[in-house]
């Protein structure tokens, strides 16, 4: 009964705040870009306008739920749910803070630490592009279609230097469980400098995260949706909670990439001060707030350059994904390789 | 546990499998094989093959069938265009088609597992059995060569489809 | 034939021909205001100056509506005029300073503007400012007759009312009183102007000094659409101009044709269009009804179904006690194709033996001193009837179905072609109430209307094409100027989809493909012996005489007025 | 630059500067891009103007809602002459004339209904420029809101009730 109810209390802690958070970070969105124009953003619902996705999430709730007449009705109904689930499925191994000690069971932050944690995640990231490409092709509208086609190739086309990048740091780290890739990068060089693999890896790093940027249909590469051509993209037709689902798809989307950019370069939960061979609560909780606020600090970098780049026109990204990405992640691992065996 | 999972996973694939056959739209089969390939990848994970049922849903689920779906969404066809179903004799000797084919496999399959002892639990497999570092290691060194004339295949695939696409070299 | 140049070009014309006229007829317009073909030559405007040389005359610029066409004499040289030359322009300048000395400047509150020969010459040779400091002269803004009324102050004394009613009407009501600056236009004391031409005086008014009373600030001109249509006041059937306005017949205006009515109507025919916009135009198909109390009740149904159900009525008579039961009685206010169409549903289609005509009582007879007529019969296309229907039908088919209603042997009727504010006589009322079944196609809730079993809503003229035949035998050719208000639609397309309706009954007329007033025109012209050679698109805005007809019967032709033009 | 290139690259530069290395590597002058936009973050005074509590001058020669001017004895200035109607574009003047009531001496003509369709107007201010008497005017008023369609076509009561632009509040 224990045993069962401690995961179960942690999948609900972690959906949670999942969930949660994609409601604070479209305010923050929303403000960050408004400042950026030197503008000021809501600031009308409730003191700063801090209620303002609480009036969004209202509206969403009530406005009119339309299936146009026109759609495939089972995979229109399908596909926000497709573009929610996956993104939202790789926090299952993901750690989110040292191990801890609790009425004298050892409980690990982390929903389902498996030893093949990186493996699982590229086959649940693998999967996330059903939901756009079903959502365009059921929409039955031509905007909407390409939007998903082209989401799908951009999906697949930048899923090649992600897994490439991460298998240099995977030579590395010597393992596939997420666990101890964030243990490994717990210690420190020379004392001061932490043994992030974003120092080990820097390209891998930026490969990862740019290729990042293009996974999760943000901004500069957010082709599958941009307005000027496609109306809406894969959600031109698509209104109310489903709409919704397909938005908040997009930012646990950004979460989980932000986390993931976390355990495997910017060292996880780790950080100068916490004892990651420490059990204790407070420890614990400690390292838990690290990675928090390093996922935050990632994701206003994602917001930060959503509203800086212009918008990559398709030829250029595909160029950039097949004939840049993909030969210096290549390199990158040949040269890992090389450093590794000499 | 194991059981029920892969009962369940079973019926899944099989279903899923029957309706790639069966759906007259084309969409609708791609979509029942990324779940037949879901199935899959759980029923590889039984068979504590995390490696392969990570590829199978990477590879198959994540790359391939997407490629498939692309085309059948360009195409785009509607429901005039898919023709008229074919008739009984054809579905008749397709049926017996598959049949056969399904004997080929089953029957040494069966005369394989029968010959040793029966559908037995997996409790003697050797210690990390199906990781990273068991699989590398075979491809690598026990079977290095047919797994490098297997990438000069690929290679030569891709070669040939480059050649056949390109309009003039 | 007498040799002349005009800008330098050498024309012929008889001696005696106007030159003003002569120009205005080969495209060289010279601005003009007191001059009009129809009337004596004033000369008073000097507005249509040009230079003249040769024969005897005097150089400089003159009036060219007092020049006519002349031999020269054997030591003068070719009559020769220059229409733009500089002198010209500058005189023409001069002119109109001086008219527009007291002419107030309110063209946007004047109802001419628009269609004002002042407002045009202004445009071309006015000046932007005016060099006149004193005060503008006051004069007086009345009526002058029932429909007209003068403002002086925008009269520039060309007296072509004064000459219309002294030479065309003959009754002379009109004169310039006043003397110098102060020349205005009165009517003799105790002497309105009312006589039956009175508000042609509006449209010879180069300027907006005499303004319809009727017309008066319901629309700018230029927002009006104009239909050439005829006037069906009469068996004259004078050529008209329709202006209509969002959708509403604003006036009507007498079109030149000088066989019909020369450049005029009467005022009967001009004042007779309220009924298009009267509040008792039908719009929907009504079908009468009991309620429980016994009281009538109407119910309004759709025009498809009217239609069949009044083909289903008439034929169930036919067939169960043979064409003689059934009577079909048209209008002379229908069009040549709407009789020739109700003639052929209702003798050969449903096989009714008796066909009669309504008309309009008849008026008094009006002759004028130039020539122009009123006609006493009132019906536009009593004429058109006798030849399509038979002249038999046409004046006795009334009498015989009457007397058959009261033998009790006719039993169903259908009664088409309404005339507008016409009432009935009370024996057709008395005779009509007695039928089994009467279907009414009527453009207003007409006495007619009230006795129907069906009632269905026609067109007037102005919201339909087609021709009348007028008194002389002329076919003349009327455009549709509106669209008939609700479901209503031309009596042509209501006749064709009864035909189309079957006979059976099923109240399906929808599909049928109704034919144009053109086409069924050709039909008729091949069908009917005085039609023959006869042409939908050659009747033109002029007519064309039937076959055998002389054309005597009405206005006497032009000679009187040749003089003119 | 060769001409005869076998197959034009979109996105090749236009002819002229080279760019620089660091702009073909992209990455600084993104960073470059980035230090801007985040001046821009954290400066603090901002363009927004709060509309319901904060208002900017209109313009002197705004165009906003008709008015129907009045003379100094407070009746309708217009005279019904129909060049408002006349030049306006969208045709959304619908005037109905009449005779004026007998004491009115200075003119025998005034609009007995005088209507704008607000919806059809595009605010171009044809009327204003063809008016021959000043009577009609486009105001400073612009803020717009009705609950029914019928409530955007104005009438003459409406429209002489509209504030002049002189009275206008805002009006700097």
């Amino acid at each position: 009964m224990y045993a069962f109810l401690i995961p179960l209390l942690k999948i609900v802690v972690v959906m949670a705040g999942l969930f949660g958070a994609v409601p604070v970070l479209v305010y923050f969105e929303r403000r960050i870009a408004a400042f950026i124009q030197d503008r000021l953003g809501p600031n009308r619902v409730g003191p700063m306008g801090l209620f303002q996705p609480l009036a969004d999430a209202i509206k969403m709730i009530f406005k009119e739920d339309i299936v146009p007449d026109h759609v495939d009705r089972v995979l229109y109904v399908l596909a926000p749910v497709l573009a929610f689930v996956p993104p939202a499925l790789a926090f299952a191994v993901i750690p989110f803070g040292h191990p801890i000690r609790l009425l004298g069971d050892r409980i690990d932050l982390a929903i389902a630490p498996a030893g093949m944690g990186v493996l699982f995640l590229l086959a649940v990231g693998s999967t996330s592009v059903y939901g756009i490409a079903f959502g365009g092709w059921a929409s039955n509208n031509k905007f909407s279609l390409l939007g998903g086609l082209r989401s799908s190739a951009q999906m697949i086309s930048y899923e090649i230097p992600l897994v490439l990048a991460l298998v240099a740091v995977l030579m590395t780290a010597g393992t596939l469980d997420l666990g101890r890739i964030v243990a490994q990068q717990a210690e420190f060089h020379l004392g001061i400098l932490p043994a992030w693999n974003l120092f080990h890896q820097p390209i891998a790093f930026l490969i990862f995260f740019i290729a990042a940027f293009a996974e999760t249909n943000r901004l500069p590469f957010d082709l599958p949706e941009c307005e000027p051509e496609l109306i809406g993209g894969y959600h031109t037709e698509y209104s109310s909670m489903k709409f919704a689902m397909f938005m908040m798809g997009e930012y646990v989307a950004m979460i989980s990439m932000s986390a993931l950019l976390v355990t495997f370069f910017l060292g996880g939960w780790s950080f100068p001060g916490i004892d990651p061979t420490s059990t204790a609560l407070l420890s614990g909780i400690a390292s838990v707030v690290a990675f928090a606020a390093k996922v935050a600090a990632v994701l206003f970098v994602f917001m930060w350059v959503r509203w800086t780049l212009p918008r990559f026109r398709y030829d250029q990204l595909m160029n950039l994904g097949w004939k840049v990405l993909i030969p210096l992640a290549l390199l990158n691992i040949m040269a890992t390789g090389v450093v590794g065996v000499a | 546990m194991d059981d029920l999972i892969f009962t369940a996973a079973s019926i899944v694939c099989f279903l899923s499998a029957l309706a790639v056959v069966t759906r007259k739209n084309p969409i609708y089969s791609a979509v029942s094989l990324i779940l037949f390939f879901g199935g899959l990848a759980v029923i590889f994970l039984l068979l504590r093959a995390p490696f392969v049922a990570g590829m199978q849903l990477i590879v198959y689920g994540g790359a391939i069938l997407v490629l498939f779906l692309f085309v059948i969404m360009l195409l785009n066809l509607r429901e005039e265009e898919l023709g008229k179903e074919k008739g009984g004799r054809f579905k008749a000797f397709a049926a017996v088609a598959a049949g056969a084919l399904a004997l080929l496999v089953i029957v040494p399959v069966m005369a394989a597992e029968t010959a040793r002892d029966g559908f037995g639990p997996l409790a003697s497999l050797p210690d990390g059995f199906g990781s990273v570092d068991h699989l590398g290691l075979a491809l690598f060194t026990q079977f290095a060569l047919p797994f490098e004339v297997t990438s000069v295949l690929l290679l030569a695939a891709i070669v040939g489809s480059v050649m056949l696409s390109k309009k003039h070299v | 034939m007498t040799k002349f140049k005009v800008n330098g070009k050498e024309y012929d014309a008889p001696a005696g021909t106007n030159l003003l006229q002569f120009c205005l007829d080969h495209q060289i317009y010279i601005p003009h205001n007191c001059y009009h073909p129809a009337l004596t030559v004033a000369g008073n405007c000097r507005m249509c100056m040009v230079k003249g040389k040769g024969l005897d005359l005097r150089p400089g610029v003159m009036t060219s509506c007092t020049l006519s066409v002349r031999e020269p004499g054997p030591k003068q040289e070719m009559l020769e005029i220059e229409t733009e030359a500089p002198e010209v322009i500058k005189a023409r300048e001069g002119v109109l300073e001086f008219l527009l000395i007291n002419h107030p400047l309110d063209c946007p509150v004047c109802d001419q503007a628009g269609e004002c020969y002042l407002q045009d010459y202004s445009f071309t040779y006015g000046k932007d400012r005016s060099r006149f400091v004193e005060p503008k002269n006051i004069r007086h803004t009345k009526d002058v007759g029932d429909h007209v009324k003068i403002w002086g102050n925008r009269c520039i004394v060309c007296t072509r009312c004064v000459r219309f009613c002294e030479e065309v009407v003959g009754t002379g009501e009109l004169a310039v009183v006043e003397r110098g600056d102060r020349n205005v236009v009165d009517n003799f004391p105790g002497l309105p102007m009312s006589n039956l031409m009175s508000s042609n005086t509006v449209d010879i008014c180069p300027v907006g000094a005499l303004l319809d009373k009727e017309f008066l600030y319901q629309a700018r001109v230029w927002f009006m659409e104009t239909a050439e249509s005829v006037c069906p006041s009469c068996s004259v059937g004078c050529n008209t101009k329709v202006d209509t306005y969002q959708g509403a017949v604003k006036r009507f205006r007498p079109r030149e044709n000088q066989a019909v009515n020369q450049w005029w109507m009467c005022d009967i025919g001009r004042y007779n269009h309220k009924f298009t916009a009267a509040p008792d135009r039908l719009g929907l198909p009504k079908r009468r009804g009991t309620t429980a109390a016994g009281a009538v009740e109407w119910t309004r149904c759709s025009l498809d179904g009217a239609l069949g159900d009044v083909r289903t009525a008439l034929d169930r008579v036919v067939h169960a006690e043979g064409g003689a039961a059934v009577a079909g009685l048209a209008s002379a206010w229908m069009s040549n194709e709407e009789l020739w169409l109700f003639k052929g549903l209702m003798a050969d289609m449903i096989g009714a033996r008796d066909l009669g005509l309504l008309t309009a009582p008849d008026g008094v007879r009006t002759t004028f001193k130039k020539g122009f007529v009123i006609e006493s019969d009132r019906n536009p296309n009593r004429r058109g009837a006798a030849e399509i229907l038979g002249r038999a039908a046409a004046e006795r088919g009334l009498a015989t179905v009457l007397d058959g209603i009261h033998a009790g042997r006719i039993k169903a009727a259908l009664v088409i072609g309404g005339i507008p504010e016409w009432a009935p006589p009370p024996e057709l009322v008395a005779a009509l109430r007695k039928l089994a079944f009467l279907a009414v196609v009527d453009v207003a809730d007409s006495p007619l209307a009230a006795l129907a079993h069906l009632v269905i809503p026609g067109a007037t003229w102005v919201e339909k094409d087609g021709t009348f035949t007028n008194a002389q035998g002329r076919v003349q050719r009327f455009t549709r100027a509106l669209a008939p208000p609700g479901v209503a639609a031309a009596e042509t397309e209501l006749l064709q989809r009864l035909a189309a309706a079957s006979a059976a009954g099923a109240p399906d007329a929808t599909g049928a493909k109704v034919l144009s007033a053109q086409s069924v025109f050709g039909d008729l012209a091949a069908r009917v012996a005085a039609f023959a050679g006869l042409n939908y698109h050659d009747i033109g805005t002029q007519g064309k005489l039937l076959a055998g007809a002389t054309g005597a019967a009405a206005a006497a032709p032009a000679g009187a007025a040749a003089s003119g033009g | 630059m060769d001409a005869a290139a076998p197959h034009d690259e979109p996105e090749s530069p236009p002819a002229g500067e080279k760019p620089s290395l660091s702009e073909e590597l992209y990455l600084p002058e993104i960073l470059k891009g980035l230090a801007t936009t985040f001046k821009h973050l954290i400066r603090p005074e901002k363009f927004t103007v709060e509309y319901p509590e904060k208002k900017k001058p209109i313009p002197q020669n705004f165009r906003g809602e008709h008015a129907l001017k009045r003379d100094a004895q407070g009746r309708v200035k217009c005279v019904a002459c129909f060049l408002c109607a006349t030049a306006c574009p969208s045709e959304c003047i619908h005037i109905t004339a009449g005779p004026t009531p007998p004491e009115w001496t200075d003119r025998e003509k005034y609009p007995t209904k005088f209507e704008i369709d607000m919806l059809r107007c595009i605010y171009c201010g044809m009327c204003e420029e063809a008016c021959p008497c000043d009577a009609i005017e486009l105001t400073s008023k612009f803020y717009q809101v009705s609950e029914t369609r019928e409530e955007k076509y104005f009438g003459k009561d409406t429209l002489l009730r509209q504030p002049m632009k002189r009275e206008y509040p805002d009006q700097g």
